[in-house]
């Protein structure tokens, strides 16, 4: 899928979002070139996961600019939702189905293959039994990686990641970071939040900061950040 | 005048709840106004 | 200085006309018209009764029409969805009032409170309908979304209402039923009468007017303190951002 | 189409793991056509009512099968996926509403049995194929305007007391015309046959236009704001 918007996919100049009245976002700016792996870090409660929600057309922007891969999100907010896959605090998965289950209607719903869905599950180390399991019934590292499945069989143009290393062991999260810098290289832009400092530096060639709803600082190296 | 109670009911009600939501209407506005600074407000 | 008030000279030019017409229409309803010959004295509340159903009316045409606007503008000037929900506000109680007063003419002159006919059991369809409306709007949300909420709600009521009414009159006319008094209430008028009515619905449509001018103007200055509130609320959080760098 | 079937086996596939149409609606609604057999008190009057109250309790039971429908979509923000995913929404309200149709048909089904074996109706000849007409057109109208409704009030706080505020006035017509097209069917002395026919004519009316009308305002309905 090509768009107009040219090699920007995410541009936010001064986005302000008021979640119920409080400014979750207090004008936040960033620009994020298409193909780029961009960790978002920052304490709690300093809009990481807003920023997030805003991108995928899921908050309404209150002031300033906002366009995602070519969707001015002030105009139409809906239009960006098939482009962008997010994981957010909650995974979107049904609790009554297994968890092979769901990643296979996702695929169902953007035409993937039952290849791709067996695919993703092996990617993200699902085995037979944990992939017949429901997934309610899974713990939740469990459910976090069927949620990741879900996510790369859907083949988002824009990946919208919160906490995506929580709840993972060691294997898997060393497995997520592979698989996030492969979405890169296929065209896929990715953005996604942690609060720990050594996963941001390393694995990933930019950090963006953010504080009390603003960038505060924005870092680029091939070479990761030394704290 | 047959039915007094009646016609007087209908008109006490209809008068009555008119004024009742004009007044609510005006004292909203009085409580409102003075939390809106004049220059944003369209028809001042 | 602030403006206490959302009156403008305009808003009481209405008001007071309103007022003037409406206290000769009392005047005439009680002392200078005659009693029906087929109602006798309960016709006096029709000169109540007739105008606020009509306005009642004209409030839901109104959001119907302002809700079709604000959708065809995609909800970017938020003036329509303001008309439409203080039409609908003023609406319902216009509605209530019909519904009362019609009650109270109905027991006087079928000698019930209530008849199962059309008209009235669609207006009684239609009131809750837009309870439920001014429910959805009460919901607090951001504007433009309590604005694509409820127009939505709003249009499905316009395709509502015809299906109830239909279904109603389909209803009713397999019930060969004599009616308690041979009236639905288009009683023949002489001159005064009629002029008094036509008096009454000229004021009320004015007090209408009155009334969504000062209630869309309400939801302007309520939206309008969310962004202010909002302004505060962004300086307050930078502020603190800063502090929280130097410290 | 694909879409529409694999969001209706969805639907369906959870609704057969928890079954909480067998355990909960199904018992909900026979109970209310016995407490209202206890209320009325009267057998003749039963058997007169008996095909409006059996719409009265499906009308009652759509409530709490629409709330559960969008329950497993909001309770673990499965819908902002699912919508992400089509590039019609409209498909997937096409999706839930067949699912609802499957649910509400098996229930109607159970609930004229009920009619027939508690209040005494009777069906026979001709006449079994106007009920099953009416049940179905009268189905698939609560199925579109419960899926309408569900959405509308999905991702809204306060939402149980909301959808039977909005959406029962809706369904007004659907009920008046189900229970005369019914009463028909059961053969009462006051509706004749054709006359039950004429009433099936609002109910398809009825269907087309809350279909086509839900379909179109699916999408708008689906944003979420928190």
């Amino acid at each position: 899928m090509t768009s107009v918007a040219g090699d920007t996919a995410i541009r936010l100049a001064d986005a302000v979002v008021a979640l119920g009245g409080f400014p979750a976002l207090a004008g936040a700016s960033m620009s994020v070139e298409r193909g780029e792996l961009v960790a978002l870090r920052g304490a709690n409660g300093t809009g990481k996961s807003t920023l997030l929600r805003l991108c995928a057309g899921l908050v309404p922007l209150a002031r300033g600019g906002a366009t995602v891969l070519g969707v001015d999100l002030a105009d139409d907010r809906v239009a960006v939702r098939q482009l962008v896959g997010l994981l957010g605090h909650r995974n979107g998965l049904y609790a009554e189905l297994t968890c092979r289950e769901n990643v296979a209607f996702t695929a169902q719903l953007v035409g993937a293959s039952p290849n791709d869905v067996d695919d993703a599950l092996q990617r993200l180390g699902i085995d037979a039994r944990v992939a017949v399991t429901r997934a309610g019934a899974l713990s939740a590292g469990q459910r976090r990686r069927t949620a990741l499945a879900s996510l790369i069989v859907r083949r988002a143009q824009l990946w919208l990641l919160d906490e995506p290393h929580a709840g993972l062991d060691t294997a898997a999260r060393n497995e997520l970071d592979v698989i996030l810098r492969d979405a890169t290289r296929s065209g896929a832009t990715v953005l996604y939040t942690t609060h720990e400092v050594d996963r941001a530096g390393l694995a990933t060639p930019r950090t963006v900061t953010l504080s009390g709803g603003c960038v505060t600082s924005d870092v680029s190296s091939k070479f990761g950040v030394a704290q | 005048m047959k039915d007094l109670g009646f016609i007087l009911a209908s008109w006490l009600i209809t008068l009555g709840s008119i004024g009742m939501l004009a007044v609510v209407t005006t004292r909203q506005a009085r409580r409102l106004s003075t939390r809106v600074p004049d220059d944003v407000k369209p028809w001042v | 200085m602030t403006v206490s008030s959302t009156g403008t000279p305009t808003t009481r030019v209405i008001g007071g006309l309103a007022l003037l017409i409406t206290g000769w229409v009392v005047v005439s309803a009680f002392f200078i018209t005659p009693a029906d010959s087929v109602q006798g004295d309960s016709v006096r509340i029709m000169y109540a009764h007739v105008p606020t159903a009509w306005i009642a009316y004209l409030a839901f045409v109104t959001t119907a029409i302002a809700s079709g606007f604000s959708v065809a503008r995609r909800h970017r000037t938020l003036g329509f969805d303001r008309v439409a929900g203080a039409s609908a506000e003023v609406g319902v109680l216009f509605m209530a009032m019909t519904l009362i007063t019609g009650s109270l003419w109905g027991r006087l002159t079928w000698g019930t409170f209530w008849q199962w006919d059309p008209r009235l059991t669609t207006t009684l369809f239609l009131f809750v309908t837009y309870v439920g409306y001014l429910a959805v709007r009460r919901i607090d949300t951001d504007p433009r979304q309590r604005a694509s909420r409820s127009s939505v709600i709003a249009l499905l009521a316009v395709l509502e209402i015809p299906l109830v009414h239909f279904s109603v009159v389909l209803w009713r006319s397999l019930h060969q039923e004599a009616s308690v008094l041979n009236t639905d209430g288009d009683v023949r008028l002489d001159g005064l009468m009629l002029f008094t009515l036509f008096s009454g619905v000229v004021a009320f449509t004015l007090i209408f007017v009155w009334l969504v001018i000062h209630r869309q103007r309400l939801t302007t200055l309520s939206d309008l303190e969310r962004v202010v509130g909002l302004d505060a609320a962004i300086t307050a959080r930078r502020a603190e951002n800063s502090a929280g760098v130097t410290a | 189409m694909n879409t529409i079937v694999a969001v209706a086996k969805k639907d369906l596939r959870i609704e057969w793991r928890t079954r909480t149409l067998l355990a909960r609606v199904v018992p909900f609604a026979l109970l209310v056509l016995v407490l209202f057999a206890v209320a009325l008190d009267s057998e003749a009057l039963l058997l007169r009512a008996a095909a409006g109250l059996v719409w009265m309790a499906m009308l009652f039971s759509t409530m709490l099968v629409v709330q559960r429908a969008f329950d497993i979509e909001t309770s673990d923000a499965a819908m902002d996926s699912l919508l992400a995913c089509t590039a019609q929404p409209s498909r997937v309200f096409y999706g839930k509403a067949l699912s609802l149709f499957v649910q509400l048909f098996a229930l109607a089904a159970v609930l004229v049995t009920a009619a027939v074996v508690l209040y005494g109706a009777s069906v026979n000849g001709n006449r079994v194929v106007l009920l099953v007409t009416v049940v179905v057109t009268a189905t698939g109208g609560l199925a579109t305007v419960g899926t309408l409704y569900g959405a509308v009030v999905a991702n809204m706080t306060g939402r149980d007391s909301l959808l039977p505020l909005l959406a029962l006035p809706v369904l007004a017509p659907l009920l008046i015309a189900a229970s005369r097209a019914t009463e028909a069917a059961f053969g009462s002395q006051t509706i004749d046959l054709a006359n039950g026919w004429a009433w099936v004519g609002v109910l398809v009316v009825y269907a087309i236009v809350f279909g086509s009308a839900g379909a179109a305002a699916f999408s708008p309905l689906t944003e979420s704001d928190s």
